[in-house]
């Protein structure tokens, strides 16, 4: 058991690309992507109901590293995703490592 | 007027406009009707697939001559051509953001396959049937949009920040979109595989299309719906008309690309609608890509919320009464 | 007696109820056969546009007559009454809470659109053709049952704070619930675009429509099956018995109903399949909102798990042969 | 970086469209709504998989809020929910606040 | 040798064949396009579903004989002892740790449902049809092939710790798998409702199959590319040719059971086809928790990138041609 | 309010019934399933996308404990699902209890 930190960031698809590509960059551990299906923000509620486009609909990703890193990561990907697509945040997490 | 008139009365009694509007209801009012996300992408999948795949088998029966090659061309000037007059528009009578101007004007430069699905539709019902090749045209007329509405916001805006440009990813998701490999691969495989090949898809390609395009007319009146509900505070008059008038102009530039093409009828009609529908699909997400601060929302209740339903109501029958006229 | 296990047989071993037992099979051994919800949503949303617009083409064939009128009013109050019935025979032979009373009585008051499809295929295949509004009456034998519900919940539970009520989303959720509006809307189109509509979409929504609700049947069969094995407890004798004799009594009402309005064998079977069948799809969403004190569960066992295939093995064929020897 | 409350609501599907009224009236700053598949409480398990009724699942609504309102959040739907409808939970998080 | 090329390039150039490489190469470009993956359920679903139906209604027709009983041993018989070959192939030829080859060995014993519905598609066009009991063989092909892998697993592997070993979910997902029971009851209501039912859902099952198997293909193609994209590193040499010569001789042993069977020609060439291909559906999973120190992206890239596209493009067409000499 | 620890597996799907079935055993109070889309760890990316088999994915499994059974549950199921199966991680989360 170890102390991590859990990444979310929740953020719009069409840069999921570039999220990962950056978590691929900077040699983070692993990463989920999980589906959402609707919300609200500063701007207007959207729902994925019925939709084709993958604009204006937000995904998960999470992910679990150590601390330093973790707080890297948030801190790169805030900058380069840069204002209104991605929400970041850290949480303690005590992790049971696999092997 | 009076054949236009008619024409459009019958294309409003259509079971595809009808679901439509029936999905615009069910929206408004807050129904819980709703399609799953994964059922509308499978439905624009197949038909994508399946128009491709017709358009190929048309050409493969009329076989591939200059007109192809030069309609192409033309199809990709249209679509260069488009977001210039429509950025223009837009400056002149709204007062949007450059960046978000910019960003409608690539939504308008590039199509929308459903619009073209339905006018095929009503030509075939009026037994004028249009060159195959027109689904590689429409193929065409994405990406020069795109660069267009970039190259416009790479010129007017001035706070570069805001415009996230070209890179690899986005480049992929413009040159190799899904529905645009999928439209041209099927378009291919039509044309190589030709009447034997008609054979063995057409009961899953043809038989049900309009009943399938019901269906997803259905579901595109539910989004519209819901992106007028939620978007209409963003439609001043200004751009709510231009959701009207722009694309009788881009069916104009489509009537003269038609004309001078010396298509069919058929060909010319949909030449047109290709000039006045915009795109709701893979446009968005690339152009949310690359103009982050522009508001996605704008563009797409536009051209889903205003344009589309035009286009499928009055838009398709005065463009077929006007081909008329002039052919 | 002697047709009437004929027909048992016969139906027993057709494609959907089979289909059916093999869902059910999957689920009590615990297969992993599992059909996405998705493609669940997809098939019910197909069922459900496929007879409303093939009763809607009915009746433009054959007009709107006051048959029409008089047998929306019969469903409605049919839909009104059922629950009462129903409840007082559940606070009679059951030890049920009321809450839980009040639930089940509008779950039985309204219908199951599958069992009505099922019904019509039977019919068909007998030769028998119903009236094609009785796919109108269907779409109104939904938000009475509630009302009923409610108001019985209101009078007879004492605790009145586990009355969630009436408030507008929960309104909304029963009027314009999707299947309903879907149903009503899919019945107007037809009646509109009549002859012309069909021929439009008949290759989508008639010649697969079987095959489709084999595989919606099939579905059923796994949800009915795995609700069954986790819900069989709350299934006392009392409550078992019920789903089998409250179709009955269903069934005896909507008979009622279709030899009152002089309907044709066809359309009097349908009336006693809408009496008979109870809803597992739109009530009890509704009904969680409302009596939030009440258990899910039980009425959705009771009517996916029981009533439904008892109506769809024994059932129809047992209304179809009560119908042909009173009518 | 700012401290927030990570509040998830794990709910009854039928009640999810009155926990987003409650959340937009209590002007929370947004929400995102994620599917889940299945599951087990004090009640029977329950999974998605070839269902098309909306009773009987739960999803899962995430939302990020400053610690006050969202434990005045999380208070008010405990009430208006009330029993058996919703799992309430409310996490620490660190959020890189996009500008 | 001539008709073997003829026959090759014929199959190559069929639209089934051409969507697969449309997915392949969209893949490969990393396109955007993409299937969800409720749909590829689905449609795996229906082409089962449908398989199964076809198989059962031929058998309905043609009666059940001892061919039937000897043909299900002979395919028992074979998923058997194919592993055991794999098994000591690829140990000889290839460096892979004990527990992965015992799980591709697996794969390579059972079969894959699309390969043989391709191999059906082509024995049509040629208008070879082939036993309907073929079906039943196909489904009793899974179980033994994981059986025997498990087998060598437990013999082979020193450190036993891990080799999840065979619990309840494990037993129930390898028995009652999901595509296993639907095909074996698809089959079996196709016994029982013969031509009835199959005039009742022909329209679902037969018409639009093609159709339907093109889209399948297509995402296939998309996973398959995308499987070779990642997993390419693992593919060494040995591995590769493995996946191209391991078909051959299942192929090979499949055509040593039709000809002893005595079965016709589309017979043994179905026989070739259940002992060339691998799974890529069922045992993958079973393989996973049976084997959880085996990596899973091994035996999948092998089957569905290298032995999948092999048996489609090439070895279909070379079973033919082969049996067709030998018979 | 209480303070519960937020159990949360990222797993192999095939090996989902196992866990639930230590779940139910260990009599964990409820455990919601929610779905996974994509991801890499210290293998492969994988995706859902056109995929037919369950091998090779992620699913997710959030359960809510008291701290001393979640971690007994964790622990165990550490060792039951041993290497390269499970990432599993326990957060602090106060809970309303609903009733
Ligand atoms: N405070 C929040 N908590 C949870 N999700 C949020 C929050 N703010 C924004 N989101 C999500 O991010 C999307 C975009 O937010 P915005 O850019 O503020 O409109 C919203 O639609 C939500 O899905
Ligand atoms: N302790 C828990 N942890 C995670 N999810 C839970 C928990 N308790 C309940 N749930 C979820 O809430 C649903 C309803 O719970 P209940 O009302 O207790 O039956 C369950 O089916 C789970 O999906
Ligand atoms: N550090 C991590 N954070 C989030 N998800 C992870 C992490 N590591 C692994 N995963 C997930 O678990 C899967 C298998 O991981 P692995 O066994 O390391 O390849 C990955 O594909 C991810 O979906
Ligand atoms: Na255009
Ligand atoms: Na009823
Ligand atoms: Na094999």
């Amino acid at each position: 058991m170890e102390m991590r930190k859990r990444i979310e960031f929740i953020l719009e698809k069409p840069f999921l690309e570039r999220l990962i590509a950056l978590l691929d960059e900077m040699e983070t551990p692993g990463y989920t992507v999980i589906p959402a299906k609707a919300g609200r923000g500063r701007q207007d509620p959207w729902t994925r109901e019925g939709m084709v486009t993958d604009a204006g609909r937000q995904i998960i990703v999470v992910s679990f590293a150590e601390a330093g890193l973790a707080e890297k990561i948030a801190q790169r990907a805030a900058e380069k995703l840069g204002n209104r697509i991605a929400l970041i945040s850290l949480t303690d997490a005590a992790v049971y490592l696999p092997d | 007027m009076d054949s236009l008139l008619h024409l459009t009365l019958e294309n409003l009694l259509s079971p595809t406009v009808l679901f439509f509007v029936l999905g615009v209801f069910a929206a408004l009012t807050r129904s819980s009707l709703t399609i799953p996300e994964a059922i509308a992408k499978a439905l624009s999948i197949y038909l994508v697939m399946a128009i491709g795949f017709k358009g190929g088998y048309q050409v493969s029966k009329a076989g591939i001559d200059l007109g192809l090659f030069l309609s192409l061309l033309a199809g990709m000037l249209l679509s260069f051509a488009v977001p210039f007059l429509a950025f223009a528009m837009l400056k002149v009578t709204t007062r949007l953001p450059t960046v978000d101007a910019a960003s409608i004007a690539a939504h308008y430069g590039s199509i929308s396959i459903v619009t073209f699905l339905a006018g095929t539709e009503v030509l075939k019902l009026l037994g004028h049937e249009a060159e195959g090749y027109m689904v590689a045209v429409a193929a065409v007329m994405e990406v020069p949009a795109i660069l267009s509405g970039l190259w416009i916001a790479a010129r007017a805006v001035t706070d570069k920040s805001s415009i996230g440009g070209m890179d690899n990813s986005l480049m992929r998701e413009v040159l190799l979109n899904g529905s645009i490999v999928l439209l041209t691969g099927a378009f291919l495989i039509g044309v190589v595989t030709g009447e034997k090949g008609m054979a063995t898809v057409s009961a899953f390609i043809v038989d049900p299309f309009k009943g399938v395009l019901c269906l997803f007319l259905l579901d595109m009146g539910l989004v519209a719906g819901r992106g007028l509900r939620t978007s209409w505070k963003y439609l001043k008059p200004g751009l709510l008309i231009f959701g009207i008038y722009m694309p009788v102009l881009g069916a104009g530039l489509g009537l003269f690309c038609g004309w001078a093409l010396g298509l069919s009828l058929g060909g010319t009609v949909l030449f047109m609608i290709l000039g006045a529908s915009a795109s709701y699909i893979a446009v968005p997400a690339a152009m949310r890509m690359a103009l982050p601060d522009s508001q996605p929302a704008i563009p797409l209740a536009l051209s889903l919320g205003i344009t589309f339903p035009f286009n499928l109501t009055i838009g398709i029958p005065l463009y077929v009464t006007v081909a008329s006229r002039v052919l």
